[in-house]
């Protein structure tokens, strides 16, 4: 693991006498995952990451959308919504700004994500809302027992597509980098602490991180499982990657074969956040959740004003 | 004091200033204290068609666009054409003489050709300006309001500028007065000064007024102009307002916000809703409170995106799969839109629930006056059981810090009323997911491992149990006129204006008795009290929108109750009173019991 | 002869291979010519949860699941904890004695406790053929049959694997023989074979039957078995199967796919309808026919993606903005749904406008046989007044090639039916184009610079009355049973066959009378026909899954008419003849007028 | 004017003794856009590029969302078809493949394509379904009368952003790139001629053609303008930009500034179309439209037997 990788807990810890530890994230339900579904990883890994990013329950909501990935707020001790299908993202940038002190994660399926909440991916990206954004992406609809997924390869078979998938798969890196992502990442359940580094790299990143993990379907994925890419994927930052490299990142993100790289791909740090650029959120009044609800008499007078 | 009551009616092509000249005059007329309505016929299209401005305006209240005009001023030769020969007797027609012919006008009508070129000299736009003149004097109200406009309108281009326009001002009005005969009435001048709004600025002040912190919106017509007032005003109320990349998007961060806290809204048209009404069962199931608009326009699809219908009730009847607790309310005018945003907030508030609005473009659209101390921006505030992280919630952070994993918080506990304690993400020691499938009180999935048919049936019934107590917290219409009546009309909606004139003239003009009835909340419903008034009328006619009847079926649905007649107008314009008054007149005589008005006017 | 009727549970968790074992016994029981019934309780969950087939066969026709079992399998611990407790007297439960223990059974339950390790050896996966070869010497069928299909599920793994799981077979079923009292009856043995399908066989079936050449989907539950059937035949049958981004996807290429000329179909469930509503809108106002079956399950929301639940009615109903014609079905049963689909895609073909099925999860997961000759893949074919480039359509290319700038035909002409010849794209002569803004004869736009509040009305009425002679197309409701009865059960769509057995029984078992009326048109509604056969009714009870009584009250917006009790379920859970022979009896001893059954098995 | 864009007639001429002219494609309305919107000139170079490819009106379908833009199938003389906002695409795939003889172009506007059109646009791109996409890109909504579009530039004042654009554009070129369109082009309106070639290219390229148009909005957008323009765009192909390179074509993509790139920045042959790809259109029945509905005996009895 490169150090570059490497997050410094620099936010708030919890005000509470509690002592944080790891099982502090665990939620009331143990996950109803199939045995060894790439998806306990990312659980895992995110559990960890909160953790030592020292960040409380309470600061943080995990927002799903549908899918057996999308169960994945009910299974970790923080806020939690478990929104519609594909919505999870704009769901989140709702709540971000209802109240940007809350630490927003959103997390879900590549079906969710970039199948029926493409639009809503689309524009997050470019818009620079400082959330992070976890895809558990396992080629193939899950929940709904095996169809071909946006990131299903070309040819492969699936209930839906039983002589073969025709259609070209979404490249999430590629195409998060173009949309205007400010932090883009890939990992595999099978690699824990470099997903750990990937998840505090992403939480802390003051903008869009999109992590888009490798996390295998055991049951409907027959193609892309952990021993397909167990021998291929290769971390990044055991390459001495840059990733301020627009182009080489693009390259990186394209591979997909014999060798597939993990890491982070590409991470600016001067684009500013829609948060940043909002003069509404700046004048102190704090989450805009908390402020009163009444206008000043002032402001009333000068409403009816322009009537007249 | 005779009632004084007048019409302008201003046409040409979108592009001409049309909506700006007669903003002028409602503004100058709100000043003087008359009480003004004004409607905008327009096409969608951004320059050329015909539009057509009615403004009306009266020393008594006005709450639609009456029946005729009394001031015509045609931009081209096609409002000439279309217009000239509906102009009431006694009216008057200024227009551009060396631009312009008139045609056959009807008997009594005055023409008032105005040599533009004369007056205007070489500033081609500005006969816009000298028709206002010659209005106001034939009016007999002074010049100096609309000079004062002018004046300011032309600030910015310097003096020179401003003194030529003034006086073109100055000359329309001269002119008028050396040539035309002014009118029998003159527009009186009262005390107080109007305010002068359209539905949308009322509906986007309702929401500013209840504390709405989060609007988000995709532009749709004719549901626009909220969005516009939201960012017009955003950094002065501290509102994050939001342009989204889609309808579904906004209802989802409408959302995500309501369920961080703020009161947060949207609006759009019947197309945009479809879009958002999956996430409205959404809002059911979470129980989120939202509120969202839809200011409905002439459908299906695309329809008529400018002209207006009430096609949308059954819409929002519908909408998201399943059953779950929503409000709908039709506010009836425009300051009842400003009314109902706040109420309905508190509402959505207390029942955790979405609540939807009902305008159409003839409300949110037209403008109206009102009396600026009905504008009451400090309405009560309830926010019911809720539980903010800084204890400004009425329901306070009572629950103590319980550790991370408190499990002694049930956000969705299983309460007599329906209506559980509902805490914000944030809180300390309230730790939930709020979960689109089913769940249990503790906010665990009961669709999965744990589905449970009693559980489920307990939460369906909590949710439902919510709507009970709604009822008896809105007001139950109220039959309008006289107790015993040959007709009662009953309306709902943007068609309350209209149908009250149409009472009137029926007692004036045909020597009709009628009483009326406005429904406004649509979900809940006062079955009882409307089957009540319904069942001891003589003759009910339901006056609406549309061509199916949406309001009349769902009335049958709630109460059994069917309408002996109906009026229904489908062509994309508002009724006008005489549209009503003869319907009844026919219905009365037997010849049908569905009328369907022609609109006379070609716009 | 006597009837033999008789169910089998198999019960425990999501991937136990509970489904396809359950599918083995029905083939076994249809081959013999039974006719069975099948319904499988399950969760959103790909693992673990509790499951539960009930296989209800019978000599007679079966159309529900019934009330009870007479065989059980439990196949972990849990189903044999929830199941043994309700098993029937006489019955028999088969489990594994080394791995469950019975607990406190009924009276007159015999457990057949089996010595799975003994039986099956190192072969655990096998217990369940080993149960179902003791399950059929129960009945007294002969093991061959499950021999045969054990042989072919394992003939890919060679001759051994056949031979041990053959052998498994064999000697589960001679341990039962040696060790249990067999069942009271035999499951007997008729001529002729049932075939065995699903709902959602049924409705993907009756789309290739009527022609469908585009199918679009997205997947969700409980309608992706259509997609899957499509898609493992699109090859042989030459239909185009897409699997598309959305639900808006899904709807506007189906729309683009009949636009061009083909039979275009999709499926869905709640969540995907409310998306795809705003482009029903649009198949309206373009006059596209499509087709779109809505498969509803629990909401709302996401709800219970695995549960069943009428309670999509009003979403229908409602589905987009504005006022547009659009057919709307409820069939009752699996053979109805084969049926209904070849004649909604004639109706919407001759009418021009989409059409809407309303299936749930009862009827598109549950299994059924029918008998083979009832599959008639030739229905008849109505394509209306169609102009297709080949001259395939009915309507011809009649129009002779009138030029590029042919002005003689118009797509949305104003005919007395409605109805305007329909030419697809790529015919010679008869170029226009297809708007959802408001448009005139020809196409054009008249929401812009042609409004014209005329034409606009001319077009909608042109596009209502179409919908006036849909109702003559299609059959009344008949009553069943007694024309005079002391009850009438109303019900729509899936609880057909449950309500008839409800029927049966009150005459049987409590000695009431009581007829019934399942109502399958929604839309057209034939109000006169039902408001007739209801009014002359003694007592109307209406059964439906849901919580707000949605048939009820729409029934009552039809017609007036409001029904004397209702019977609802919302628990997840379909309704089993007891909970309505049960919930009459209260009725009619005047215990309450809204019975809510309890769902008595937990799954 | 590079030859490399110059396309050759190679499609079905009319049958019909029918001469075509220009005015052959006039539709039967004058365009009510606003005198000087650079919709106009999109229109004309539609009708110039379809004659110079002699492809009669009936062949052709050109379908658009809605938006003043997508106003335009009701003024040129070919089937078409004036769908739902953000919608075209969808319409157009699936009537491409009800019947995949005839020529489907679709049109709109920057936001019904990138806007609320974003999601099917992102997967139509993958799929290479071999239609054109020509979107009237002006950097606003031009009929809802003036607010931001996804492709407004960061800063702009609109109705909707009186304070200036906070959101970062989207780039459709990069982002038609990698979302795996194979034909990228981007036009302007005060490019007649250019433009016209880039059609005919996209028209005749097999595979999904994009073609980005700058078409300005006279009354609504102040900023980017024809005077903007003008002097700024700079077609590829006088460069001697290659059009199979794509990093380069990426770069130039990006680049809006002083210098304003036009022309095909991408282009690929080697990607089989969809319809390519499924046998059902090629069993020799000619489009699905046209078939007959019936199924022949033998399969009804295979269908059946599969149930018994
Ligand atoms: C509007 C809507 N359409 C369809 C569905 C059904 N659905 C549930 S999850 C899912 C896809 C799951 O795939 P993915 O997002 O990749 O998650 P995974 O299960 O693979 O983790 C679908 C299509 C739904 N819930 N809502
Ligand atoms: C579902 C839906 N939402 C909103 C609208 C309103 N609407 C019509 S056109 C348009 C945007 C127009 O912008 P663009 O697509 O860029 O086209 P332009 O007018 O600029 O050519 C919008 C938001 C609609 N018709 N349907
Ligand atoms: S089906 Fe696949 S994605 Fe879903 S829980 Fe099982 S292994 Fe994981
Ligand atoms: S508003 Fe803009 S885009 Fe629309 S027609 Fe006018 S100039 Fe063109
Ligand atoms: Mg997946
Ligand atoms: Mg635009």
């Amino acid at each position: 693991m490169s150090t570059a990788l490497q997050v410094e807990p620099t936010i708030e810890t919890s005000k509470s006498g509690a002592q944080l530890v790891k099982d502090t994230y665990k939620g009331k339900v143990h996950p109803d995952w199939c045995p060894g579904c790439g998806d306990f990883s990312v659980l895992s890994a995110l559990q960890t990451a909160l953790l030592e990013l020292r960040l409380s329950p309470h600061q943080v909501v995990v927002i799903s959308g549908i899918g057996c990935s999308s169960n994945l707020p009910g299974f970790i001790n923080t806020y939690g919504m478990h929104t519609l299908h594909g919505r999870s993202l704009a769901v989140g940038v709702g709540l971000k700004l209802a109240n940007h002190e809350l630490k927003v994660i959103c997390v879900g399926g590549d079906g969710d994500g970039y199948g029926i909440g493409g639009n809503h991916f689309l524009h997050t990206l470019r818009r620079n809302v400082d959330l992070t954004y976890i895809v558990m992406d396992n080629q193939i609809y899950g929940l709904t027992t095996g169809q071909t997924s946006p990131t299903s390869v070309k040819g492969m078979k699936t209930k839906s597509t039983p002589h073969g998938n025709v259609e070209n798969p979404i490249n999430p890196i590629p195409l998060a980098m173009v949309g205007g992502a400010t932090y883009v990442a890939r990992g595999f359940s099978g690699k824990q602490k470099h997903l750990v580094e990937l998840f505090k790299g992403a939480i802390t990143h003051h903008g869009f991180a999109l992590v888009d993990v490798f996390s295998p379907c055991v049951t409907y994925n027959k193609d892309n499982t952990y021993q397909w890419f167990n021998p291929r994927v290769k971390p990044l930052e055991e390459q001495g990657h840059d990733p301020t490299d627009f182009h080489k990142a693009l390259d990186k993100g394209y591979q997909f074969g014999e060798e597939v790289p993990i890491g982070l791909f590409w991470k600016r740090n001067d684009l500013p956040t829609l948060e940043d650029l909002e003069p509404v959120l700046h004048d102190g009044g704090g989450p805009l959740a908390f402020r009163g609800l009444g206008i000043p008499g002032e402001q009333c007078r000068a409403l009816i004003q322009e009537l007249l | 004091m005779a009632k004084v009551d007048f019409a302008v009616g201003i046409g040409g092509e979108n592009g001409q200033g049309i909506a700006s000249t007669g903003d002028i005059l409602a503004r100058i007329f709100a000043r003087r204290g008359l009480n003004v309505n004004a409607y905008n016929a327009y096409q969608s299209i951004i320059r050329g068609g015909h539009t057509f401005l009615s403004l009306r305006a009266s020393d008594q209240p006005v709450a639609n666009l009456g029946d005729g005009h009394d001031l015509l001023i045609p931009l081209n030769q096609d409002a000439m054409d279309r217009h000239l020969r509906l102009m009431r007797a006694d009216s008057r027609v200024v227009y551009d003489a060396d631009k312009l012919k008139p045609g056959q006008a009807a008997a009594g009508v005055e023409l008032c050709p105005m040599p533009m070129k004369q007056i205007c000299g070489a500033n081609k736009l500005a006969a816009n300006t000298a028709a206002l003149g010659a209005v106001l004097r034939l009016l007999g109200v002074e010049p100096e309001p609309l000079e004062a406009v002018v004046a300011r309108q032309f600030k910015k281009k310097g003096e020179a500028v401003v003194a030529e326009n003034v006086g073109i001002a100055r000359r329309g009005y001269e002119y008028a007065g050396q040539n035309f005969r002014p009118l029998s009435f003159r527009a009186p001048k009262l005390d107080r000064a109007q305010a002068v709004l359209t539905g949308n600025q009322a509906i986007a002040m309702g929401g500013a007024a209840a504390g709405v912190k989060f609007y988000a919106a995709y532009p749709m017509s004719p549901s626009t102009g909220v969005l516009m007032w939201m960012a017009a005003h955003a950094r002065q109320l501290g509102i994050m307002v939001r342009q989204v990349e889609d309808e579904i998007g906004v209802m989802n961060m409408v959302i995500g916000a309501a369920h961080g806290g703020c009161r947060a809204m949207c609006a759009t048209s019947g197309g945009g809703f479809a879009l958002m009404s999956e996430a409205v069962g959404m809002a059911g199931m979470i129980e989120a409170p939202v509120v969202c608009v839809d200011v409905q326009r002439a459908g299906p699809a695309t329809g008529v995106p400018t002209k207006t219908e009430q096609g949308d009730l059954w819409q929002l009847l519908g909408a998201g799969q399943g059953d779950f607790p929503k409000i709908i309310v039709a506010p009836a005018s425009q300051l009842d839109l400003f009314h109902t945003i706040p109420e309905l907030f508190n509402l959505v508030d207390e029942y955790q629930c979405p609540g939807l609005v009902l305008s159409d473009l003839l409300l949110s659209e037209g403008t109206c006056s009102v009396d600026p101390a009905d504008l009451d921006f400090k309405p009560a505030i309830r926010r019911g059981d809720l539980i903010l992280s800084n204890g400004n919630g009425s329901g306070g952070a009572s629950n103590p810090y319980g550790g991370y994993n408190d499990s002694t918080y049930l956000r969705y506990k299983n309460t007599p009323s329906g209506i559980s304690p509902r805490a914000v993400p944030g809180v300390p020691g309230h730790i939930y997911v709020a979960a689109t499938d089913e769940h249990d009180e503790d906010g665990t999935l009961i669709s999965d491992e744990f589905t449970n048919p009693a559980k489920r049936r307990m939460m369906v019934e909590k949710r439902g149990r919510k709507m009970r107590n709604v009822l008896c917290q809105v007001l139950p219409p109220r039959l309008f006129g006289p107790e015993k009546a040959t007709v009662t009309l009953v309306g709902w909606g943007s068609t309350q204006g209209v149908i009250r004139e149409a009472v009137e003239k029926l007692a004036t003009e045909g020597g009709i008795t009628a009483n009326h009835l406005q429904v406004k909340w649509m979900v809940p419903f006062h079955a009882e009290e409307i089957g009540r008034v319904l069942a001891s009328s003589q003759r009910v006619i339901i006056v609406e929108n549309n061509f199916s009847g949406q309001f009349a079926r769902y009335l049958r649905s709630e109460t059994g109750f069917s309408a002996h007649g109906h009026i229904r107008k489908y062509d994309g314009e508002p009724f006008m009173p005489h549209h009503i008054v003869n319907a009844v007149k026919e219905q009365l005589a037997g010849q049908t019991s569905l009328s369907v008005p022609r609109h006379e006017v070609l716009v």
